[in-house]
């Protein structure tokens, strides 16, 4: 068989591709967000120190991250609607996994960057007679994000990836649009070629991008 | 139940297929057709005249194999219009309006193959789909003639496709409808055909949820109207062996006389019943 | 003002504290020294609860460091600490570092707290440096920082831990003259330092541990003066850090 | 809602149960199927992770060669292109890619069995992981380690032989246990080329039973406690490989 | 037995070392010193090539460090060197670290190697810990190994880059006690260190190095008693260092 590139135009990929390429962005920034936002507070209950809030807190984080994706999304898929107690789409039903799965990571990319900051410093935020909270605020968590920027956007990248997943209940993501695309017009394995050049693209541009910024925002220590 | 949920939303989710053929696919643009999906547009325009709603709300929902039957049983769909086989099983689960199709399941192969029939498959690579019933049918099938296939399994019915075509499979056993739709949609169509028995009778329906006696009756209504005045004939026409889109191409499906029956004697029987015949 | 009384801590089954007793006065400067590991950075970091201990009493002008129902950061906030490693704020320039703790825990206006870091500021040395950052600064400029950090919250009482020895040796000095300067201006003052010119110089007394014991707590001039009344484990050290 | 666990009990041809929840007589219960689908994934785990520790750990390697020479600075770009190749590209497409592309351009693959393709393609990918923490590794070494052992007379090769890597793969044993623990997870990609491991098992018998919560859930545990085995197994090789004396950190990320 | 001239060397556009040009003759011991950032660690790394240079020449015992046909690890292995952190083999024992280079790289049968090493670790007095592991020992038994592992390569000259400034004030004795023996035995020595009781006691000459030049090279003598002759750099830096 032979690879036939030729039928590729922009009207395809703006039929096809388009909104798939929309939902697979849309899915990777709401996720990342709502991930960091939840693994934030995961990873303060995890340092908490409190028995009952580290003990659930890594519960979770720890089931979350040795079960499949794709099995996560089939469960959330088939239980959220007895959760809710009405029935939701692929598409949201994909967006509320994701920020779930994502918490349990994003966790542990905070809790190892709060950890990682040295204990002289919370000592000297202490110190200086702040509070817990003033202390995490002020002192530690402005430096452990700054610290784990790239680790999240590298993250992010793996997020980015991790959308195609999506196919296991139906929703139309990026890989979705080409494989439809491919199928239509009788084209499939030039398709899964064209999506693999595309990816590679995004990703490899946004690990670059990571690049950059971590050179921007190192603290000069 | 549903009546009153699509009344009181002026809304309806519609499940469709992305590639099942001329029954029910994707034309891109989040937008979709095909067979049932035009069946089931008309049947939610009677539903839309009975409730007397000026505005009715479709949204459509792609689903599988694998999710459709939680999907309808937990009430994400309202009404699922792909290419589901009614079976006993299902039926736990599930409701079908009467059937509007009638599926034989049949095999595909390359046209210069020399394969006529599903025995000289024995040993030999066969595609079908994760999520389907044509993979227990093979399972039986090889229990009752002793025999051996090699199954491979394509993740849908356009990948099981592509194990045929590029020679990873022998044989593509499926709903004929699909493999016709497929065929259809290759590059070069001639390369394939669809040859032997037929090996399973499957009436493929409507599905709803179940216990919904109220829902049942409207959309069993609309279709038998649908039946009788000839629309469905005019739908097959349109959508087995006219050109259709999105590149203009014939699936090339005559409607089969077990079909005819189940138009004209209108039934949700489920396949089961096939079967014993 | 300060006072610990048979004060312990253990680290699991590991006790790094034994019974310490101490005392404090207004206007004293404390010179602590003894062998790595042997509990000085623990017991200075008991003062402000920083480590938290098992057994014992410590008050601080009178507040009881160890009750439960002590206000902490308030108690904190009045006791300036000096670190090894400076520990400074790096996302932060050198006036928000100053300010920062003044606002957020004082509530001083944000122009008093400037005027008043900036006073402090001045008197180390660095006023030119004041929007640098942190990194920018070299080891001798970021510990004068950090003492004019810890001043400006108006301490009654600086406890300085290691403060000169993660320094280059020629920024030694600089650091020292800061901390003879404010011993000689009546700073109650405890000091973990090997710099035994700097304790000479200006401590009143000298606290020698070893293995999480006080083993001497004498004036300066005997700690140096009379090694015949010295335990052979404090002489031992003594010679070892002024041989060469 | 009600359990109904003799679902795994079921045979797969018949409406009929096996009392003892294994088929008899060349009749398969769904336990069977899922045992073996259960063997799939490690299967395909395995191999994968094989492929990926040997690559990862030369890749990982080969980046971090000081540009002495025109040979170093080759080896260490092969090194880049490979991490960044098989790492921008979603673990799915890659396995399409290795089942469907890369046959149709070298037709003699054509003949690879499925299970052998996915695992290249989970073991590629995993590699650039690895080779990215390898050089994490090594570059958390204090540069002075390779200064002495360059130092007392070892050529690079040796210095990474008997100074380097040793150390090296040490510290790297806790993120290397979360890619092999990714690897059992992603292997569940293998279904999308029919490779009959646990989530093809689940996705079909869930269609074939309508039981969907007792078969996710059997099969969720397998997965479970494939990666706590896995876990085990590392937290085995650290404590015997580990150095009295050294305390070692490192990070890890990803899925 | 060194021989530098002219050696230059850039860090892209920043210039580390300029036009530095010195020469240690036989069983001298020579101390470099100088502020931090000097690059006296760089100079002291560019004589076993540890170190390019883009500029100059040094030759080691007759051999030209600067020629690419040079064997590197041959010259190396006769060089010893000492580092500021140690940087024994944390994954080999003692004696692993004492023989792994003598086997590797002399071709010592291991018995030789061992009879060797153990030979030298008796010297620094640890052949008690001949078993250990790098970790489970204080910082200055870690440096006495290092010296122990550099001289049993037998080599012909040793570097010390600061192999004191990392270890705690009462460690720093016993490592430079060996130090000093070494050179009462002749050893030609060039070390880097602020330790000036060491340059004293020993060295026959002291270098001074500020912003990668080598500003003083004169005999000890007339580097600590002839202020007069030094420059303003120097001494001020000299008072510095003195000064606690
Ligand atoms: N978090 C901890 N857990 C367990 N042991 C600890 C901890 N922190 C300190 N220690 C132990 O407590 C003892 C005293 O430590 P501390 O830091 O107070 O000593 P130090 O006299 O300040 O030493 P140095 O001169 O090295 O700073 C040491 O043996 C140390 O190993
Ligand atoms: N890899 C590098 N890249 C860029 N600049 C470097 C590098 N290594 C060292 N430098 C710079 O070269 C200069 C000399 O460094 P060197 O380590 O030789 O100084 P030093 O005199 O040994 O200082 P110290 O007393 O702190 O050890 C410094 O300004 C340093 O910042
Ligand atoms: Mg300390
Ligand atoms: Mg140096």
């Amino acid at each position: 068989m032979n690879i036939d590139l030729s039928f590729y135009s922009w009207e395809l990929i703006r039929s096809y591709v388009l909104s798939g390429l929309v939902f697979s962005i849309q899915l990777t920034v709401i996720a990342t967000v709502g991930g960091i936002f939840f693994g934030t507070l995961l990873a303060l209950m995890r340092l908490s120190g409190n028995k009952w809030l580290e003990i659930p807190a890594a519960t979770y984080v720890n089931t979350m991250r040795s079960i499949p994706l794709v099995m996560v999304i089939l469960w959330f898929f088939l239980l959220m609607p007895a959760i809710l107690g009405k029935p939701i789409g692929a598409e949201l039903s994909a967006i509320i996994t994701f920020v779930a799965f994502e918490a349990a990571f994003f966790c542990e990319i905070m809790r190892s960057g709060i950890q990682s900051i040295p204990r002289g410093q919370i000592h000297a935020g202490q110190a200086m007679g702040m509070t817990y909270s003033q202390n995490m605020r002020l002192i530690i968590l402005p430096q452990a994000f700054r610290n784990m920027i790239p680790v999240l956007l590298t993250q992010t990248i793996i997020l980015f990836q991790d959308t195609s997943l999506v196919y296991a209940i139906g929703a139309y993501d990026m890989l979705k649009g080409f494989e439809v695309a491919g199928k239509n017009f009788g084209r499939p394995i030039e398709t899964y070629l064209a999506a693999a050049v595309i990816y590679f693209l995004i990703c490899f541009s946004l690990s670059r991008l990571v690049r950059v910024l971590q050179q921007r925002v190192a603290i000069i220590r | 139940d549903t009546l009153a949920k699509i009344k009181s939303s002026s809304a309806v989710t519609m499940g469709v297929r992305e590639s099942s053929g001329a029954l029910s696919y994707t034309v891109g643009d989040g937008k979709f057709a095909g067979y049932h999906v035009e069946i089931c547009q008309r049947v939610l325009g009677d539903v839309q005249k009975q409730l007397k709603l000026n505005k009715l709300d479709i949204k459509y929902q792609a689903v599988t194999s694998q999710n459709r039957l939680p999907l309808v049983a937990n009430g994400t769909v309202d009404i699922e219009c792909g290419s589901t086989t009614n079976n006993a099983t299902r039926q736990k689960d599930v409701a079908f309006a009467v059937t509007t199709y009638v599926e034989e399941v049949r095999i595909a192969v390359k046209a210069n193959s020399g394969i006529t029939s599903l025995n000289q498959l024995a040993g030999k690579k066969v595609a079908t789909t994760t999520g389907t019933t044509s993979v227990q049918l093979l399972r039986k099938h090889e229990r009752a003639a002793n025999v051996n296939f090699d199954e491979v399994f394509g993740k849908d019915h356009a990948d099981s496709f592509l194990l045929l075509e590029s020679g990873r499979a022998d044989a593509f056993v499926m709903d004929g409808s699909i493999l016709a739709g497929n065929i259809a949609n290759a590059k070069n169509p001639a390369d394939f055909k669809i040859v032997g028995e037929v090996i399973a009778v499957e009436p493929i329906a409507i599905m709803i949820r179940k216990d919904d006696p109220a829902f049942k009756k409207s959309v069993d209504d609309s279709i038998k109207k649908m039946m009788k005045d000839g629309t469905l004939a005019k739908l097959w026409d349109k959508w087995f062996l006219q050109p259709i889109p999105p590149k203009g191409n014939k699936v090339g499906l005559a409607l089969s006389a077990s079909t005819k029956d189940a138009w004209a004697n209108p039934n949700d029987k489920p396949a089961e019943d096939y079967a014993k015949k | 003002m300060i006072e610990m009384k048979n004060v312990s801590k253990w680290y699991g089954n590991f006790q790094v504290l034994t019974d310490c007793t101490t005392d404090i006065k207004k206007g004293e400067v404390v010179v602590v020294c003894g062998p790595s590991g042997s509990g000085k950075s623990t017991l200075i970091k008991t003062i402000n609860a920083l480590e938290p201990f098992q057994k014992g009493e410590i008050t601080v002008d009178g507040i009881a460091v160890h009750d439960p129902k002590t206000n902490l950061p308030k108690l904190r906030s009045r006791v300036g600490m000096v670190f090894q490693h400076f520990e400074l704020f790096p996302h932060l320039s050198v006036t928000e570092n100053l300010t920062l703790a003044q606002i957020k825990v004082l509530g001083r206006s944000p122009s008093d707290a400037l005027a008043h870091g900036l006073k402090y500021l001045d008197r180390v040395g660095l006023s030119a440096q004041k929007d640098k950052f942190p990194g920018q600064l070299s080891g001798g400029q970021q510990q004068r920082v950090a003492i004019a950090r810890a001043l400006s919250m108006d301490p009654i009482v600086m406890l300085f831990d290691e403060p000169t020895s993660a320094l280059d040796p020629e920024m030694v000095g600089e650091v020292l003259d800061v901390m003879v300067q404010l011993a000689h201006e009546g700073m109650t003052m405890m000091c973990v330092t090997h710099e035994m010119g700097f304790a000479r110089k200006v401590s009143n007394r000298v606290i020698f541990m070893d293995q999480g014991k006080i083993v001497e707590d004498c004036p300066k001039d005997d700690f140096f003066n009379k090694p015949e009344e010295r335990s052979p484990r404090a002489k031992d050290f003594l010679s070892k850090i002024l041989a060469h | 809602m009600s359990w109904n666990w003799e679902v795994f009990c079921k045979s797969t041809l018949e409406e009929d149960f096996s009392p003892v929840c294994f088929g008899t007589g060349g009749e398969i219960t769904y336990l069977d199927w899922m045992l073996s689908a259960w063997g799939w994934t490690l299967s395909v785990s395995a191999l994968g992770l094989f492929v990926a520790m040997i690559l990862g750990v030369l890749m990982g390697t080969l980046r971090t060669l000081p540009p002495d020479n025109l040979m170093t600075r080759a080896l260490a770009l092969l090194g880049t292109v490979w991490v960044e190749l098989f790492r921008n590209i979603p673990v799915l497409v890659q396995v399409f890619l290795w089942y469907h592309v890369i046959p149709a351009l070298f037709p003699v693959m054509k003949g690879f069995p499925s299970f052998v393709l996915v695992s290249l393609a989970l073991g590629f990918f995993t590699s650039a992981r690895i080779a990215e923490q390898v050089r994490a590794g090594i570059g958390s070494l204090p540069r002075g380690q390779r200064y002495a052992a360059l130092a007392v007379g070892l050529t690079t090769t040796q210095s990474y032989r008997y100074v380097i890597l040793p150390m090296a793969l040490r510290i790297v044993i806790p993120p290397l246990t979360s890619e092999s623990m990714n690897i059992i997870k992603n292997s569940s990609v293998a279904f999308a080329v029919s490779v009959a491991e646990l989530t093809l098992f689940a996705m079909q018998a869930q269609e074939e039973t309508s039981r969907g919560i007792e078969i996710y859930l059997g099969v969720t545990a397998l997965y479970v406690v494939s990666a706590l085995s896995v876990n085990r197994v590392m937290a085995f090789i650290e404590s015997r490989t580990r150095v009295p004396g050294f305390i070692a950190a490192a990070s890890s990320g990803g899925h």
